[in-house]
């Protein structure tokens, strides 16, 4: 049974930023946690009834109520001041990294269509590159995928890289990541999506710069061949 | 039960000088308040002026129904603080869902 | 504190809001509904702020002469409510019964002419349906919208139209005295919380 | 019908003539209606807990028959040869939290216990509408029939899930579910008159009818907690019926508020539901907090640590429910600026929640516990409580969000806060006051059997949940295994199927408890548990009209052990006397 709180090794450049995060409000929780329940056990074996002695007729104190108000209240507003940092990394619009690949995917029901700039550079044009369920990205470069659904809300989940976003149809979402490694990674999508959702996954591949060149223009090659 | 706090006594208002029933006093309050905005609605203002314009003036002869008719004003305190309470979450819903597309922020 | 205890504790509520129940009820029960004409009204701002172009301007496809008059009537039967209710405060029952009659006249009135434009614009091509929208101007989250919030407003006025028969037949057997006419203040104010809200509507969805 | 001119004055003895039909089918006394709540909604309970049992048979044992041939009554569009089909399992999903959360969770408590405890603990003979509230019982099995009903048709129950999202509710189109969905929406609007209906009377009843002395603050927590959950459904229910209506709009008619082709906009909807959608958890959490605050009060013997501030928290959780919707959405495409403002927003909520929960383990402190079934189960309502809300704070900060979103973390998260928390609370108010409602005891033996199964069940299913997120495995996932990266994650899934068999098989105890203690429990007198509560100065189970003459307070409802009366606890009606050796503290004579 796999029971480690230890989230796979991320593979993308805010990955670790995200990570330390996480660790850091499981060491606090699981601090607060422990010393919490440890408590409730003690006072529950501490002060169980006896005969003969009485409880102590206390009606609470305010000095304790603000020490734990105000202490949990500073520990989370330091979290949010914390997570807002990585955030705005993530996912404001103007932290969007300026020379990245882009590519556009498109959910539909049951696989992801990755859609790749032909040879002249340019999506949208007739020379585009089509490939089902695998999306191809170069290593160590940051890539805009926009992300679009034909038919109902699905979400793009790539474990690996932290990345997580809903594909929602009828407008376009552009998000940005950039793997730091190459190999394959798994691609799921995360919101229910009908019945096949369950089966919707597909691979991430990232490439080396040369061999996603490569891999491009094979792809260029056998698009020409099929006209 | 008897129905005590309802004042019967002060039902007069002067209206531009002669005494006249309250609720006809309102009432031609929100007529004329309707006419206005009627006119208002199709002068050649800019369109958000003339809206928030339009809306204050509705919300003003609401303000005037929710006061006079529904007799808000000889209730207790803490029954008008009780009826307004659900407006400011509709403020939030509709204000917050309305950054979605490009309100106040990009 | 304790003082002396008597049997018979006098029921009004000490330490409540010194109004009587059934209209302490009567506003829980409006606030409710304003919640839920919020979800309504709340979608149209939305939408209308999403797709502008869904919309038309004031006046090119609503009528709004008509529905002005529609509001004076709606608003004048505000007034017979409430000067129902000043009648039976002095025990003038005929004055109740006179008003309350009006009121649902009034209101019965309102809902007609509200139907009658209804038919107008489904000539129109104005629908909320996706499909058969053929109106000459704005789109189908124009209808949707417009036939949710006034459709809405007119079943309450309509239930209100029966409320108030009810309240009048228990007038006609003179049920209402001037210590005891909790059932009309209550269905006044509803019918004015109907009122209110028709004055909002009005004014967003035809002057805006 | 009867013109029973004013509710005040039916005293109990013109309660005899009423007949079978009017005591116990079209009853008007809420202590009635409280026990219609609580068969329906246990029945709803048995009939959840039998859905997640088929989730997890699938997710445990994917692919494989239904045991005992549970399958062969099941039709082949759904489980041809027992397997569950995905379609249905999308559906089982779907109805397993639908019926847990409305029809089973929020009749229990607000529906049992509101009808119960509110006129009793604040001294009132009836609630304020009684036809009203006989009316808000009745729509909820029509609502549920409507709901069951939806399983039976061409197309399965709906399967979008219990927060429905557009477009895929929208249309049968995306799965295969046309009447099904459209009857998801009809039951679900009709409850919501049930729920507001309901509210109505609660709050009109705290309101105006406490009896004379009980001022704000000498109202128990658990009416306190009551009636600020009837605020929130008051307030929050007609937004779901409202968007819940131009959803059926959409369905039907084909108007297209949420379906992007014709412009509209799925992501309102999402707002929509979530606005309604966070007040409606608190609605689930805030009364087991208070049954939780009566129990461990009364069972330690001690006030309640920090009333005030515990007043203060619920009604900190009520406003700042509000405002919170957006942390179900940050992944949603919700515009980012939304995303950080409702993080904050969202995070200050668990100050409140920390008050609560320090407050209960300060009542403990320097308590005299006694170890009765319905202290156990209140403090494992705050032991589970505490896992709830500190998983909450991973899903708060945002970008750990972006991981978590969707995954079984968010599973173990809500189950801790509705199973630990609200079921556990549940289970302790109903040991708690079931000799107020029925005049016997239930079983301890019987009872401590249960909570402790229950409770090591409870945990071995719901805590490797926790690990399941973090290995990233999505939500409501028909095979796992489809997926290369989750098959390792297998037999945690098993060992999870096989507990909640354990967990939900162990509530049978509780069944047989419930209905064996009605007629063959101990005999409960007035005040078994020596509380002070008005509704422990009224016999049990207490006649129509409850007291014989209106109870007047003299004191807050947590005087235990108070110091000087060889007693240790003071009911809140007993006239003080005067004689009385020790020097009462004056603030308390004269109350707030």
């Amino acid at each position: 049974m796999n029971l480690s709180w230890i989230m796979p090794e991320s593979v993308s450049t805010f990955g670790p930023a995200l990570d330390n995060l996480y660790y850091i409000i499981l060491v606090i929780t699981g601090i607060v946690f422990v010393v919490t329940e440890v408590v409730l056990v003690y006072f529950m074996i501490k002060y169980r009834h006896k005969e003969g002695r009485k409880a102590t007729y206390i009606e609470g104190s305010s000095k304790a109520e603000w020490i734990w108000t105000s202490a949990t209240a500073v520990i989370v507003m330091a979290l949010a001041i914390y997570s807002k940092g990585i955030w705005d990394t993530i996912r404001h619009p103007d932290m969007f990294p300026v020379d990245a690949y882009q590519l556009n995917v498109t959910a539909k029901q049951y696989e992801w269509n990755a859609t790749y700039a032909g040879l002249d550079g340019q999506l949208g044009t007739s020379d585009d590159i089509q490939s089902r369920n695998q999306v191809h990205i170069p290593v160590d470069q940051p890539v805009i995928v926009n992300l679009q659904s034909e038919d109902v809300i699905h979400s793009f989940f790539l474990p690996d890289l932290r990345v997580k976003h809903d594909a929602v149809p009828g407008r376009v979402w552009p998000i940005w990541f950039e793997a730091t490694q190459t190999g394959e990674f798994p691609l799921a999508c995360a919101e229910l999506c009908g019945l096949g959702h369950y089966r919707m996954g597909g691979t991430l591949i990232v490439h080396s710069k040369e061999d996603f060149d490569s891999w491009l223009s094979e792809m260029q090659i056998e698009a020409e061949d099929d006209e | 039960m008897k129905n005590s706090e309802n004042g019967a006594s002060d039902n007069r208002m002067n209206f531009l000088g002669w005494k006249v029933d309250i609720y006809i006093g309102i009432w031609v309050i929100l007529l004329l308040l309707t006419l206005g905005e009627v006119i208002l609605a199709f002068l050649p203002f800019p369109k958000m002026a003339l809206a928030s314009g339009l809306i204050a003036m509705a919300v003003y002869k609401a303000a005037l129904v929710g006061w006079y008719y529904m007799h808000l004003r000889y209730e207790p305190r803490n029954l008008w603080i009780l009826a307004i309470c659900p407006l400011p979450l509709a403020f939030i819903l509709v204000l917050a869902v309305m950054t979605e597309f490009g309100w106040l922020v990009g | 504190m304790s003082d002396a205890v008597t049997a018979s504790i006098d029921r009004t509520p000490e330490p409540g809001m010194g109004v009587f129940n059934k209209k302490l009820g009567m506003w829980v029960f409006l606030l409710s509904e304003v919640m839920f004409f919020t979800s309504l009204i709340g979608s149209y701002i939305i939408l209308r702020y999403a797709h502008p172009d869904h919309f038309a301007a004031p006046g090119e496809l609503l009528n709004v002469n008509l529905t002005a008059a529609n509001t004076f009537l709606l608003i004048c039967s505000s007034v017979s409510m409430v000067k129902a209710f000043a009648a039976i405060q002095q025990g003038d029952l005929k004055g109740l019964q006179r008003w309350l009659l009006a009121t649902i006249l009034m209101g019965t009135a309102f809902v007609s002419v509200q139907a009658y434009e209804y038919i107008m614009l489904a000539h129109e091509g104005f629908l909320p349906a996706l499909a058969d929208y053929t109106a000459h101007a704005g789109g189908p989250l124009y209808g949707a919208t417009f036939y949710v919030m006034t459709g809405f407003h007119g079943a309450h006025v309509s239930l209100g139209v029966l409320a108030l028969i009810f309240v009048y037949i228990r007038a006609l057997r003179g049920e209402y005295t001037v210590a005891d006419h909790e059932g009309v203040e209550v269905i006044g104010l509803y019918w004015h919380f109907v009122d209110l809200v028709w004055i909002i509507l009005f004014t967003i969805v035809y002057l805006i | 019908m009867s013109s029973d001119i004013s509710m005040g004055d039916s005293h109990s003895e013109d309660h005899h003539d009423l007949g079978f039909i009017r005591t116990y089918i079209f009853s008007t006394d809420h202590k009635m209606i409280a026990k219609q709540f609580l068969v329906t909604s246990l029945l709803f309970l048995a009939l959840g807990g039998m859905l997640a049992a088929m989730i997890r048979w699938q997710l445990g044992f994917p692919g494989q028959p239904l045991p005992f041939n549970l399958g062969a009554i099941l039709p082949d569009t759904m489980a041809p040869g027992g397997i569950i089909l995905p379609e249905f399992y999308n559906s089982l999903v779907t109805m397993h939290a639908t019926f847990m959360v409305f029809f089973a969770l929020m009749p229990l408590m607000a529906g049992v216990f509101g009808n119960l405890l509110i006129p009793l603990q604040i001294g009132a003979d009836d609630m304020a509408f009684p036809r009203i509230n006989m009316l808000s019982f009745w729509i909820t099995p029509v609502a549920g029939a409507i709901m069951l009903a939806s399983f039976f048709v061409e197309g399965g129950a709906a399967g979008a899930g219990w927060t429905s999202y557009a477009p895929l509710s929208t249309s049968g189109e995306w799965t295969g579910v046309y009447l099904g969905q459209i009857l998801w929406l009809v039951s679900l609007i009709v409850l919501g008159f049930s729920s507001i209906t309901g509210a109505l009377n609660y709050v009109t009843t705290v309101i105006a009818m406490r009896a004379p002395g009980m001022t704000w603050f000498r109202v128990p927590l658990a009416t306190w907690s009551l009636f600020i959950t009837a605020w929130l459904l008051l307030l929050a229910i007609p937004i779901l019926t409202g968007g819940l209506i131009l959803l059926l709009l959409d369905q039907t008619i084909g108007t297209a508020f949420f379906r992007p082709e014709g412009s509209g906009e799925p992501l309102m909807w999402q707002h929509i539901f979530w606005f309604f959608g966070h007040p409606e958890v608190y609605i689930l959490i805030l009364p087991a907090m208070g049954f939780v605050s009566e129990v461990i009060a009364n069972r330690s013997r001690k006030p309640v640590f920090g009333y005030h501030s515990m007043v203060v928290a619920i009604v900190a959780i009520a406003f700042l429910g509000w405002i919170v919707w957006g942390h179900h959405m940050f992944q949603s495409g919700m515009n980012p600026f939304l995303g950080m403002s409702f993080m904050a927003t969202t995070v200050v909520i668990a100050v409140p929640s920390a008050i609560k929960t320090f407050n209960w383990i300060g009542t403990l402190w320097k308590g005299d516990i006694h170890f009765d079934t319905p202290l156990l189960h209140a403090v494992s309502f705050v032991a589970l409580f505490v896992i709830g809300g500190l998983s909450g704070i991973f899903l708060a900060s945002a970008p750990v969000d972006i991981y978590l979103h969707d995954t079984y973390f968010i599973v173990a998260h809500l189950h801790y806060v509705l199973v630990g928390g609200s079921l556990f609370g549940i289970f302790a108010g109903i040991t708690f006051w079931y000799p107020k409602m029925f005049g016997r005891m239930m079983n301890e033996t019987l009872g401590k059997l249960h909570w402790g199964v229950s409770f090591i069940a409870y945990n071995l299913a719901f805590f490797p949940m926790h690990n399941l997120g973090v290995q990233g495995m999505m939500r409501r996932i028909y095979d796992p295994n489809q997926y290369e990266f989750l098959q390792s994650l297998q037999s945690t899934n098993t060992f999870i199927s096989k507990s909640v068999f354990v967990f939900v098989s162990v509530q049978v105890l509780f069944a047989i408890n419930f209905f064996w203690s009605m007629r063959k429990g101990k005999k409960a007198g007035d005040n078994p548990w020596d509380s002070n509560g008005l509704e422990w100065a009224c016999p049990s189970p207490p006649p129509h009209g409850n007291f014989a003459e209106i109870p007047i307070v003299h004191r807050g409802p947590y005087e235990y052990s108070y110091p000087g009366r060889e007693q240790d606890f003071w009911p809140q009606n007993e006239a003080p006397v005067e004689s009385f050796g020790a020097s009462t503290k004056p603030e308390h004579e004269h109350g707030e």
